[in-house]
């Protein structure tokens, strides 16, 4: 089903107003800053191989840069952490399947439409919340 | 050669788009967006002054960013099917159990 | 800048298209509708990217943004749709 | 010196037994008296043998316990033994046995209730008093001394039921709390300007006193910008506010005649050996103190005679036989005040102990004379008690008599040693004294007076009413311990008969002179002699003076003992002092004392609702307002959180915006 797009009409756009405001202070702290001309990358090495030898913190960049090894592992560590944090908060509180949002999206309060999985058997009579 | 000023008016923009959407929209799933949204104003920032420079330490930045971007979005995510499980939508003004 | 400014004209044009796109993305009712500006307004920022010499990161943002983050979040626009659209939130 | 290594035994001994009677007291066969008496007979084993090892010429000066030590302070527990700590542990246990040994007369056979309490009073009462003894510093002494207080507190009121005992606890407790408060601030200043408190031994405080006040001494000690004589003067009245609180000296003594609604072996116990003699006792122990500063000893003199005088005369006119007691007490403790104020370190000893012996003898003969009473102690409901209560009333005259001072009685060698104090050293050297010592002397035929007034009331004559006609009887606990102290109310005094040697020139019949001539150096009676600077002046001679002080306070007493013969000795005496006339109703009053110290405490409450005010309003005031002001205000801002995200995220963006503009106004960004 395809529809086309509409604007939203209903809301309160007042707290928008702050972000305006905030836009207003950037620009014109930006308009009234003056820059010199870019350098660009002028030589003729890969940068995409810079990127590399500079996350790696390998000599054999042509492009300037710093070392990024340990903050790669680092963050590394922590993106990890937070995947397994959003995979713990997806599981339902009582059988620790993911999904349990497929389950109570799809009708409000009757369990019995859940998506059984154990084929019907052991049918609980009320103590499954 | 663009100077960076109209880099950074453009992230800006961008920014504050999505400072908008988050002050404006209800729905959980637009602020997720949202924050999308201004965390590439904000990688758009560091490529900017990286080609101001010649120096790449601003793109790798990004590189961190854009990885940091998609973890996030999947704990938005996670984030959201609690919170759609628990009050039965993703209105983020009901849930309000923090109140005082 | 004697020469036509090439340059600064695609970066107008894809600003216009960056802007307007999220812009779109905040403003328009539907949530799926808000999904696809989103991966326009993405993909508009990879070309400045390959404007500013950061064809990798222009690689990546596409791949990891566009491929990853918006399925994902189409992923959730699914998954909390309610049946009824008239009572989708906001 | 294995005998020393007992000495905290003669404290926790006492203790013991407190801990035996309140625990197991109820099932004990005579409610934990046992216990006390089994106790107390320790203590005084105990003691005797520290006598016997003290006049080998042995002492012992002991930190036990140290709770810190910061700073160059040292607070300890500690134990110092010396001739005058072990003359006053044989008195102190010696009457504490016998009182546990009368309380089974006067309480057990009487059925009163709460025993155990009673019994864990006294032996807490006994410890308290025993540690204070052998306390080696003055921190420590106050601790004892505190708890001497409270023990007083908790036996005065022991009888809680009625309306009067627990007042009289609670006066008894307050008065001689109030003393305190200066001993309590004199430790302080005791220990910030010595660093040490200890009575005896190379840190003592006497000790660096002496030397701060000789030449060039002065720096060793801090005395807070003061001359060092001006500071140690008032560290010295300090401490003494403590020891005219608890020794019942004018103008705190109130408390002491209404103590007497305790059971009577209590006032015995507080009178005789422990509460009271508390205060003198601390005097003497740190005599080498008090020796520098001839301010404060004219003041103690003063004080003891005036109080000597004034106590005796209230005595004169109180009906109940224990208040004629009380006073006498009062009066009594003057005179050793004015001992140790006229440099008589130790002539105050010396009428400490026969004191002891003499008054308690008194109290306990009251105690069985009220026992016969069936608890009647109005002296006019008496009379005739004599044939029908012998041992009592033998005990009792040899009681009086020494009370009296009546040769050869223990109290006429002390109080005469007394008196010849304050007199020899008022003629060499300080007219001041001579006041005093006139107070003392006046004092004599009005106790001579009372004494006998209330020994003929009680005893002589015929019985006024039935209950004197057919008094209740007494068992040997209560005769035991009268028969002890009558003996030792008769002979106590000879053991130091000073007028005798003087007069005679016998040598060596002075034993309490020798006795505390010996021991630590610095705390010997010869030493203190040399810091007193007392000189001695006689009237024709030594023992002209001698002779003469003997002759007029004999005379003296024999007088006020006649004029009492010569007024109440009838069958039925007439209430004489009615012709006293207003005077009588002053006396009956005690001077209004009570009640001006009410009119004080009333004024000092109105103080304390003023300063209670100051506090609520301006000191409180602030800080209540800073807390509702602070409750009001989060009671507002809390509505902030709404707990919806995006006023959270408005507001956080308003504080960007806000800090974007200062930033940018103050950097110049625009």
């Amino acid at each position: 089903m395809t529809t086309r797009p509409e604007l939203r009409t209903d809301g309160n756009f007042l707290p928008g107003l702050i972000a305006l405001a905030l836009f207003g202070v950037l620009a014109a702290v930006f308009l009234t800053a003056s820059f010199p001309d870019p350098q660009g990358f002028t030589g003729d090495g890969s940068i995409t191989a810079s990127i590399g030898y500079a996350m790696f913190d390998l000599a054999g960049g042509v492009h300037p840069s710093e070392g990024f090894l340990v903050s790669f592992i680092v963050i590394a560590v922590v993106l990890d952490a937070a995947l397994d944090a959003a995979v713990m908060l997806a599981k339902t509180e009582e059988d620790g399947r993911i999904g349990g949002a497929l389950r109570i999206g799809s009708t409000d309060t009757d369990d019995d439409s859940a998506a059984r999985t154990d084929g019907g058997r052991d049918r609980p009579t009320g103590e499954d919340r | 050669m663009v100077p960076a000023q109209y880099y950074l008016l453009l992230s800006a923009a961008m920014f504050c788009i999505g400072l908008f959407g988050i002050l404006t929209r209800k729905n959980a799933l637009l602020f997720l967006m949202s924050v999308e949204l201004m965390l590439t104003a904000g990688n758009i920032n560091f490529v900017a002054f990286s080609f101001q420079y010649g120096n790449l330490t601003g793109q790798v930045f990004s590189l961190f960013t854009i990885a940091l971007a998609a973890a996030e979005v999947a704990v938005g995510i996670g984030i959201i099917l609690v919170l759609y499980r628990n009050f039965r939508g993703v209105d983020v003004t009901q849930a309000t159990t923090m109140r005082w | 800048m004697a020469v036509l400014p090439y340059e600064a004209i695609a970066f107008a044009l894809f600003a216009l298209v960056t802007v307007t796109s999220s812009l779109g993305v905040v403003l328009v009712e539907d949530v799926w509708h808000s999904a696809l500006l989103l991966g326009v307004s993405l993909l508009s920022v990879a070309v400045h990217y390959v404007m500013l010499q950061a064809e990798f990161l222009a690689a990546m943002q596409i791949l990891v943004y566009v491929g990853g983050v918006l399925i994902l979040i189409t992923f959730a626009v699914m998954l909390t749709r309610v049946d009824d659209p008239k009572e989708t939130p906001s | 010196m294995a005998a020393f290594d007992y000495a905290p035994a003669i404290a926790l001994l006492p203790f013991a037994s407190f801990v035996i009677a309140l625990f197991a007291g109820r099932f004990l066969p005579k409610r934990g008296a046992l216990a006390g008496i089994l106790a107390t007979a320790g203590s005084l084993v105990l003691s005797i043998w520290m006598a016997l090892s003290v006049a080998a010429g042995n002492t012992y000066n002991e930190a036990l316990y140290t709770f810190v030590t910061a700073q160059g302070i040292n607070l300890h527990l500690g134990v110092l033994i010396d001739p005058l700590a072990a003359l006053m542990l044989i008195i102190v246990s010696l009457v504490a046995l016998l009182v546990h040994v009368f309380s089974l007369g006067y309480m057990n056979d009487e059925g009163e209730p709460g025993l155990p309490r009673y019994y864990a009073g006294l032996g807490l009462f006994s410890a308290s008093m025993l540690g204070f003894v052998i306390a080696d510093n003055l921190f420590m002494a106050f601790m004892f001394f505190e708890m001497v207080g409270l023990c007083s507190w908790l036996l005065i009121g022991h009888w809680y039921r009625d309306d009067a005992p627990p007042s009289a606890a609670k006066k008894a407790f307050l008065v001689t709390r109030f003393g305190d408060y200066f001993f309590l601030v004199g430790v302080v200043a005791v220990l910030a300007t010595f660093g040490s408190a200890t009575f005896a031994g190379e840190e003592s405080f006497p000790g660096l006193a002496e030397t701060a006040l000789g030449e060039g001494g002065a720096d060793a000690v801090s005395t807070f910008g003061f001359a060092p004589e001006t500071w140690f003067a008032i560290v010295g009245l300090l401490i003494l506010g403590g020891v005219i609180g608890k020794s019942a000296q004018f103008p705190l003594h109130t408390w002491l005649p209404d103590a007497m609604e305790g059971p009577t072996p209590v006032s015995a116990l507080i009178h005789a050996a422990t509460m009271v003699a508390a205060g003198v006792y601390l005097v003497a122990r740190m005599y080498g103190f008090y020796a520098l500063l001839p301010t404060v000893l004219a003041i103690i003199a003063f004080v003891g005679g005036f109080t000597a005088l004034f106590a005796a005369t209230m005595g004169v006119v109180k009906r109940e036989i224990k208040q004629v007691l009380a006073y006498s007490t009062i009066s009594q403790y003057g005179y050793m005040m004015l001992a140790l104020g006229a440099g008589g370190y130790v002539a105050a000893p010396f009428h400490l102990m026969t004191h002891a012996f003499f008054k308690a003898l008194l109290f306990l003969g009251a105690g069985a004379v009220i026992i016969a009473m069936h608890h009647n102690e109005n002296m006019w409901d008496m009379g005739g008690l004599k044939d029908r209560m012998p041992v009592t009333y033998w005990t009792f005259l040899a009681g009086s008599l020494a009370l009296a001072g009546i040769f050869p009685f223990a109290g006429f060698w002390s109080k005469d040693e007394v008196l010849y104090e304050a007199l020899i050293h008022g003629l060499g050297s300080s007219p001041l004294l001579l006041g005093a010592y006139a107070m003392g002397l006046l004092a004599v035929p009005i106790t001579a007076f009372y004494t006998f007034r209330m020994v003929l009331l009680t005893f002589h004559g015929e019985p006024r009413t039935d209950t004197a006609e057919n008094p209740h009887g007494v068992g040997w606990s209560v005769k035991t311990p009268l028969v002890v102290l009558g003996v030792l109310a008769v002979t106590a005094g000879f053991i130091n008969m000073l007028p005798v040697q003087k007069l005679l020139g016998i040598e060596g019949i002075d034993f309490l002179h020798e006795w505390l001539d010996h021991g630590f150096e610095g705390v010997t009676a010869h030493h203190y002699g040399d810091l007193t600077g007392y000189a001695s002046g006689y009237i024709g001679g030594e023992s002209v003076t001698v002779l003469l002080g003997v002759v007029v306070s004999l005379g003296l007493a024999l007088a006020g003992a006649g004029l009492a013969y010569a007024l109440y000795s009838g069958s039925d005496p007439d209430a004489h002092t009615d012709r006293l006339g207003d005077a009588k109703t002053v006396l009956m009053n005690n001077y209004y004392q009570d009640e001006y110290q009410v009119w004080l405490a009333d004024a000092t409450a109105r103080v304390a609702r003023a300063a209670d005010t100051f506090d609520q309003g301006i000191i409180d005031g602030p800080v209540n307002g800073v807390s509702s002001v602070s409750l009001v205000s989060g009671s507002r801002i809390k509505r902030v959180q709404t707990g919806i995200v995006t006023n959270y995220a408005a507001l956080l963006s308003l504080g960007l915006v806000a800090l974007l503009v200062v930033l940018g106004l103050l950097g110049g960004w625009f």
